[in-house]
């Protein structure tokens, strides 16, 4: 294994932190890098990872510590100069231009030729050379909108490559790939650390840190909470570090008989996103009435395309959704919504609110035009006055006024005006997504509760959310969703979370895989 | 007090001291303390405005003149827009003008407008038809029979382009003669009709050709027009066009051929290419119309038609063609105009008159 | 309490003083702004007594707030227009003595006319926006309804009371059907409305020119270029009817003007379908996953403009011009979408931003008469408010600059 | 009828050079305008300015050639207004362009009373650059095509010139190759290091220039005063260009080539009335195939993905 060459660190950070005007993103990370291995950074999602490598990468600068290069103390003002210093990036929203033709997207910004003619001849060439030295075959001359994801990646790495990287950076490369362009990507990899260049790979798919890296860091909350050298560490472990809870706050849920037919059910749903990639392959599951299903599941597996496709925002290639034993599918978000299907969505603000409207205003948003919010064409202003005062005392929601944009509120009450809005329009079926993300320990345990509390009014619940211990500790039942699949089903009581995280971040596949 | 309400009102005391500023020692000093004993005359051009070597330039001089004969204190202003045209001529009125001229045909009920609520002020408008039967006895109306001078400069044009085409190798043997018309407005029509009869007079079967750019200000367009008429053997450009034109006599002369120019004598704008200018005398009517004010002779409530024998209408010098115009062209001339003066020729006013349907 | 029973009243009150003291101001009667002043007086004491002294007082500062950068943006720009009028040999102090004088005084009649169809067209590109549209070829649908206008104008012999409206919701509802393609193909194809108005307004200019002369402006027809006069039946009120002093020209379209654009203010606010329209113009995202039709409000918003720009044409040849002049447009359109900007789409600010613009027009008129200044140094302020009050990055730069400044001057201090 | 046969000759070609090559020369340069993600409606203003400073400076210097350098170099410098409000301020594209075309107005007029004593037109200039048109021996005895494009005035020639260069500026070259990226994937540029501001500027400034180069041909080439509302919408027409054009520079060309056929045609049918359209019907012809185009009927109709999007390197802190 490269690392087993004599270490020549490449790239060290010293007590790198990185504070953005809210969070603390990076705190006191200390990494070395050596020469010519496969360096894996791995967490959850707002983890810190993507960050520290914009640190890296010259996007961000840190707000205190000291990135070492070869030994010597460097300043990235700009990629540029991490370029010039044979950094190389992968973003995970490519940089590509797409109506570029490979070569010219490859060459961009540091084009061969003189004065300021491009010698695309050469660059054809150089290109050429470099795909097959690395064995990525791409078509220099295709444009770059008609080349499937994977290849793009491929042409990503070869920008990289063509700047004369030593050190690569890639983030979250196999989130948008299909298991043979992953397997692919590894080839490339290996390839790339035979060449001696160092790579760092930035996952939350354990899998992938055990396929191909040799060294990995585990990060949580900003902090690096773990180093291992992935021979020496299984996944058990490894998925322990990376979602493993610790302390939080308790609910208290009494038990609770769910039977009777399911409210919701999913009948193999599949869904394509707009990569054209089936983001939901055949996705089954239903959801009882007063039970609260849990959707564990690493970002980027299909949550969201699951919660669009039940508002209604995305239409279905094939399967059924049947609610109340009727197929809503082909019904649209409002009547959806008039059927009692109620959603907290996970982006709030781009989905959920109208930020410059007032908070009384998206209070009754969907519900403006049904009574008793509105008179003939008019809005009834008092009714809906003080219909949001109300709420605002019930959900006890932190506001100078009903009359105030939603925008000035913080988070967490932004949060509670959509839950209000959703909750009092007594649904029979809730969708919550992201219900707490970014919100403080008072407000999280509010909201909680408030979920607890549809249950105990017979709600059927279904919860998608990236933090395991909140799918811990409201679930009635888990489900894990991975790859735009539900692989497994637990009960929170005879499960633990390791076990989970395993399932989530694929340990089962590959299991079945090794078998 | 939060520190952006400070700044509003902060900015609220000064724009208040600024209105106070501006209206200091009250606002009706706003009107210039212009020298008070000379007799004002104002004019409002329409929306082309000054600087259109023609007609506005033409009656604005008629005011120049005024101003050096009897040192009157003359104001113009131009409208931005139509609803400027009563507030310009009320309010040169209201300024205490004695004579308030309004240029130009589009102007005419605001023209009537205006004389009817300022009936102390005497009003002219050039190119207006006032209609005797309802129109104020204070305002008066400036026709001009285009027609004439249209018709003297037909003459010229209809035998240089074929009798005497040998006098100038700007001109050719095709018999053809073109006009660029602006927008098609009834003087524009006279114009083009006295110009038809007149190259017909004295050339029958001279091919006349026209074409409307229904614009005053595009020079683009104006060349367009001419070049497209050049290409069909046109050697003679007759312009009825205000800036328009201005393209089209330019087109002309650097196509190498000859042009006539329209309103004023044009031939500073191209000396080589122009023969001559179909002029009305606005400025002499303007300033005759001035004079007659001054000394209390204005009559109004009708139309003063200026004339081939008011002089006021016809065709300007020969300038730098004059050694080339044939004598034989010259006398043709002044027989045309002794025929128009004698009554024994009379110019049609309209293209239904003249048989012409371009 | 009872305070609140006697609501009714109150607005009665205050609707009556406001009306009756508009009407006077625009008749030229300038007396009535002391009702209006009574009637803003008397709302405020109302709402202090209703909401409480801190509601009345924040309402006062919200307002003067709202005025800032307004206020900022022009006085700036008559500075620098000063300047440059100083610069270029003109005496500034003069020159605006007699802008304001003419536009606010002398003249004011002239701003009034000059501010009513602006209004309109202002009222149409800020509708618009406030859907998230662009509405930048109001010029276009100002022709449809001066044509269709004038059209009936020639043609409708009713009774006023019957005729008038009709021909404002005929002309209004073709200028609007004028932005069906348009709507048409932002929904369907995504094509940008801004190219797609513009390319329609220009369409409109020279198509208004034939039927002009199908009008009367034949080029044998009596008037070229212009249409016959419309029958007198369809002219509007002329204000001198109610107020003799009044200037005979001024008509009711400016009332006209203002109540649509409270009209507009109350569509906004107070109905679904404002509610919806706001809603998919300030985050489409959220409006669809709360169920709201997005496409459908689109296409109603451009519908609408354009039915306001429509009203802008009639208003000017039933109220003014009583003819069709080609070649003859003031570009209303195009000042539309400034004074629109300038209210930051605030229908009620229009008309305060529509009335500036009139004023610094016909004021220019005066001033280039009286003290012969050009005045197209008026174009000139325009442009310069407009960049000053729209880029507002402006000011958030320089309110960076000066807060860095602050923060390193309490440093060094410490 | 036999008019119609004798409108389609040479001239009607010449004519459509002459009419097309104030289109041409702004299109191109709202072509490379937009490709760097700056819309720009202001062509019309741009146009004027340069027109005007143009002619004034060929009257005063009496050398036509210091005109056209006056003429373009205005028009760049009025275009810095747009590039600053819509890149540094980030002030939204389409309204800069409309106040751009407000001031424009204000300004000419402003200056005509100024130094003229009236608005209006200017005195003639003393020798406009139509006089140095010259024909390229031997090319310009092709038939047909040698009058039309091998016998021309400097402007012309430079048009045709200029779409060359745009062409290869564009596909050819480095900065071209960057220009694009700002209009298509601003970022993708930045975190390789390049200035999308820079490239956005760029691309305002070169429209400004060629745009004031059309201006000047309007005031100095095509006649020999500049008259206001000379525009008279050509800045509209050559964006209708630009959009029906592809945004691209040859698409640019041939659809300004086009539209100047269709007004050389209109002028035409005029001269003989054969049949008597209203000539309104082919003025509004560009705009109707704008609109076509943006409908998608025309397929190559794609604008760039990132046109009009604004910009912000801080956007991207976090």
């Amino acid at each position: 294994m490269g690392a087993k060459k004599e270490k020549r660190v490449v790239l060290e950070t010293k007590h790198v932190k990185k504070q953005f005007p809210k969070v603390l993103a990076n705190d006191d990370i200390n990494m070395v890098l050596y020469e010519g291995e496969i360096l894996s950074l791995l967490g959850e999602n707002g983890a810190g990872k993507s960050t520290l490598m914009n640190v890296l990468y010259g996007l961000y600068k840190p707000t205190s510590g000291e990135i070492l290069l070869e030994g010597e103390q460097v300043e990235f003002s700009s990629p540029k100069d991490a370029i010039r210093k044979g950094l190389g990036m992968v973003h995970q929203h490519f940089m590509l231009v797409d109506n570029l033709t490979v070569t010219e997207n490859i060459i961009l910004g540091s084009e061969p030729g003189k004065y300021d003619f491009i010698d695309y001849k050469t660059a054809r060439k150089e290109v050429v050379s470099i795909s097959e030295k690395y064995h990525l075959h791409v078509d220099p001359d295709e444009i770059i909108e008609n080349l499937s994801v994977g290849v793009q990646q491929r042409v990503e790495i070869l920008k990289a490559l063509y700047r004369k990287a030593r050190i690569l950076i890639l983030d979250e490369p196999t989130a948008v790939l299909t298991p043979q362009e992953v397997d692919e990507l590894f080839e490339v990899v290996g390839r790339l650390r035979e060449d001696g260049v160092s790579i760092i790979i930035i996952t939350h798919k354990l899998e992938e840190v055990k396929a191909i890296s040799d060294r990995v860091y585990i990060l949580k909350r900003g902090k690096i909470v773990g180093e291992r050298e992935t021979s020496q560490v299984t996944k058990e472990d490894l998925a322990n570090l990376m979602v493993g809870r610790e302390v939080v706050l308790t609910v208290h849920k009494d038990e609770k008989e769910v039977s009777g037919e399911p409210i919701l059910q999913l009948e193999d749903v599949v869904v394509r996103n707009q990569k054209g990639i089936n983001a939901l392959d055949g996705l089954s599951l239903d959801v009882r009435p007063g039970e609260i299903v849990g959707i564990a599941g690493v970002d980027g597996n299909g949550q969201s395309e699951l919660e669009e496709a039940l508002v209604g925002l995305l239409k279905l290639e094939s399967g059924r959704i049947l609610y109340k034993g009727e197929d809503i599918a082909v019904l649209d978000t409002k009547q959806r919504r008039g059927k009692g299907v109620a959603s907290v969505p996970a982006d709030r603000q781009k989905y959920g609110l109208v930020l410059p409207m007032k908070v009384s205003e998206n209070m009754v948003l969907g519900f403006h035009d049904e009574k008793p919010f509105v008179k003939g064409i008019n809005l009834a202003l008092e009714t809906i006055k003080t219909h949001s005062e109300k709420l605002v005392e019930e959900y006890d929601i932190r506001t100078p006024g009903v009359e105030v944009p939603a925008g000035n509120l913080s988070g967490g009450n932004q949060q509670k005006v959509i839950l209000a809005r959703e909750l009092s329009s007594d649904p029979d079926f809730l969708l919550v997504a992201q219900p707490t993300r970014g919100l403080d320990v008072g407000a999280i345990e509010y909201i909680h509760s408030q979920i607890l509390k549809m249950r105990d009014k017979n709600v059927g619940i279904l919860l998608i959310s990236l933090e395991l211990e909140e799918i811990f500790s409201l679930s009635d039942r888990i489900l894990v969703l991975y790859e735009g699949k539900i692989v497994k089903e637990f009960i929170p009581e005879n499960t633990s979370d390791k076990e989970v995280g395993f399932y989530m971040t694929g340990g089962k596949k590959t299991a079945e895989e090794r078998a | 007090m939060s520190k952006v309400t400070k700044i509003t009102v902060v900015m609220l005391v000064i724009s208040m001291v600024f209105a106070g500023l501006v209206f200091a020692n009250g606002g009706s000093e706003a009107a210039p303390a212009a020298e008070k004993s000379k007799v004002i005359i104002g004019m409002a051009t329409d929306v082309g405005g000054l600087g259109d070597k023609s007609f506005n330039d033409g009656s604005y001089q008629g005011l120049l003149d005024a101003k050096a004969d009897f040192g009157i204190d003359a104001r113009v202003v131009e409208s931005k827009q139509q609803t400027d045209y009563v507030p310009n001529l009320s309010g040169l009125a209201e300024d205490g003008a004695q004579v308030v001229f309004a240029v130009g045909f589009l102007m005419g009920d605001a023209l009537i407008e205006a004389a009817e609520n300022h009936p102390d002020t005497s009003f002219a408008g050039i190119d207006i038809f006032v209609d005797p039967s309802k129109a104020p006895k204070n305002v008066e109306g400036l026709l001009f029979k285009e027609q004439e001078s249209g018709y003297v400069a037909g003459v010229v044009a209809g035998l240089l382009t074929k009798q005497y085409a040998s006098a100038s190798d700007r001109l050719n043997d095709d018999n053809v003669v073109g006009m660029v018309l602006g927008m098609d407005i009834p003087p524009v029509e006279r114009y083009q009709a006295g110009f038809y009869a007149g190259v017909k007079s004295v050339n029958p079967d001279c091919k006349v050709l026209s074409v409307v750019t229904g614009t005053f200000t595009d020079q683009a367009k104006g060349k367009e027009a001419a070049l497209a008429m050049i290409e069909q053997g046109a050697d003679i450009i007759f312009q009825i066009a205000g800036l328009t034109g201005l393209g089209a006599i330019n087109a002309a002369n650097e196509a190498g051929v000859a042009a006539i120019g329209v309103d004023v004598d044009q031939s500073a704008v191209a000396p080589d290419a122009v023969i001559t200018s179909a002029v009305k005398g606005i400025t002499r009517a303007v300033y005759l119309t001035i004079k007659a004010d001054l000394e209390g002779t204005f009559e109004g409530g009708g139309n003063k038609v200026f004339g081939i024998n008011e002089d006021t209408t016809g065709i300007s010098s020969f300038n730098k063609w004059d050694s080339i115009v044939p004598g034989d062209v010259k006398a043709a001339v002044q027989k045309a105009i002794d025929d128009l003066k004698s009554g024994k020729v009379v110019a049609p006013a309209s293209r239904k008159e003249a048989g012409y349907e371009g | 309490m009872q305070i609140t029973k006697l609501k009714p009243l109150f607005y009665t009150i205050i609707v009556l003083l406001a009306l009756v003291g508009s009407v006077m101001y625009f008749a030229s009667v300038f007396s009535g702004i002391l009702l209006i002043l009574a009637a803003a007086g008397l709302y405020f004491v109302y709402y202090g007594l209703t909401e409480g002294k801190g509601a009345s007082k924040s309402l006062a500062l919200s307002f003067l707030k709202s005025l800032l950068i307004p206020v900022i943006g022009v006085v700036s720009a008559l500075l620098i227009g000063g300047i440059i009028m100083g610069i270029t040999g003109y005496n500034p102090v003069t020159a605006y003595k007699a802008l304001f004088y003419g536009g606010l005084v002398k003249n004011w009649s002239v701003s009034v006319l000059n501010a009513a169809p602006l209004i309109f067209t202002g009222l149409s590109v800020a509708f618009a926006f406030k859907a998230g549209l662009f509405n930048i070829g109001a010029e276009g649908q100002y022709y449809v309804g001066a044509v269709v206008a004038t059209f009936l104008g020639l043609h409708f012999n009713m009774p006023p009371l019957l005729s008038i409206p009709i021909i404002f919701l005929v002309a209004g509802l073709l200028a609007a059907s004028y932005n069906y393609i348009p709507a048409l193909l932002k929904v369907k194809t995504g094509a940008h409305e801004v190219i797609t108005t513009m390319m329609f307004a220009q369409i409109a200019r020279y198509l208004s020119s034939i039927f002009i002369r199908g009008m009367g402006g034949g080029s044998d027809g009596p008037h070229p270029y212009v249409t016959d006069p419309i029958l007198k039946s369809n002219w509007l009120l002329k204000m001198k009817t109610i107020f003799p002093s009044a200037n005979y020209r001024v008509h009711i379209g400016i009332l006209i003007a203002i109540g649509m654009a409270l009209f507009v203010q109350y569509i906004l606010t107070r109905t679904k379908f404002g509610f919806e329209i706001r809603a998919v113009g300030q985050n489409k995202d959220a409006a669809r996953g709360q169920g709201i039709k997005v496409g459908r409000n689109i296409f109603i918003a451009l519908l609408f403009a354009g039915f306001l720009a429509g009203f802008s044409g009639v208003n000017q040849v039933l109220g003014l011009d009583h003819k069709l002049y080609e070649n003859l447009n003031a570009g209303y359109g195009w000042d539309g979408i400034s004074v629109a900007l300038l209210a930051s789409n605030n229908p009620i600010g229009v008309i305060f931003t529509s009335l500036l613009w009139g004023i610094l027009a016909a004021g220019g008129q005066y001033m280039s008469r009286t003290v012969q200044t050009p005045n197209s140094i008026v174009e000139i302020i325009k442009g310069i408010i407009l960049f000053l009050i729209v880029a507002k990055y402006i000011y958030i730069h320089i309110g960076h600059k000066f807060k860095n400044k602050k923060k390193e001057e309490r440093e060094a201090v410490k | 009828m036999s008019g119609i046969a004798s409108i389609l000759n040479t001239d009607l070609l010449v004519a459509t050079i002459r009419l097309s090559t104030p289109i041409t020369l702004a299109a191109i340069g709202a072509t490379i305008c937009e490709r760097s993600g700056i819309v720009n409606i202001a062509m019309e203003g741009i146009m004027i300015i340069g027109a005007f400073f143009a002619a004034v400076a060929a009257l005063f210097t009496g050398n036509p050639w210091i005109g056209l350098l006056a003429g373009v170099v205005a028009g760049g410098i009025f275009s810095l207004i747009h590039a600053v409000a819509t890149i540094t301020f980030h002030l939204d594209h389409v309204v800069s362009g409309a106040v751009m075309n407000i001031l424009s107005f204000g300004i000419v007029r402003y200056l005509m009373v100024m130094i003229f004593g009236h608005p209006g037109t200017t005195d003639a200039i003393p020798v406009g650059l139509k006089a140095y048109q010259f024909a390229i021996p031997g090319l310009s005895k092709i038939p047909v095509l040698g009058p039309v494009f091998f016998n021309q005035t400097p402007i012309v020639y430079m048009s045709f010139v200029l779409v060359v260069l745009t062409l290869i500026f564009l596909k050819k070259t480095k900065t071209g190759l960057h220009l694009r990226a700002a209009g298509e994937h601003p970022l993708a540029l930045e975190t390789i290091g390049v200035s999308v501001y820079k490239m956005r500027y760029l691309g305002v400034f070169v429209s400004g220039l060629l745009s004031g180069l059309a201006g000047a041909y309007l005031s100095i080439e095509n006649s020999v005063s500049f008259t206001e509302g000379m525009a008279n919408g050509r800045g509209f027409i050559a964006l209708a260009a630009m959009i029906s054009g592809g945004w691209t520079a040859i698409g640019s060309f041939v659809a300004a080539l086009f539209f100047g056929f269709a007004d050389a045609f209109q002028v035409r049918m005029q001269v003989f009335k054969v049949l008597n359209i209203p000539s309104e019907i082919f003025i509004i012809f560009p705009y109707v195939a704008t609109v076509l185009a943006v409908a998608g009927l025309v397929k190559k109709s794609r604008p760039p993905k990132a046109d009009g999007v604004d910009f912000m390197i801080e956007k991207e802190g976090a």
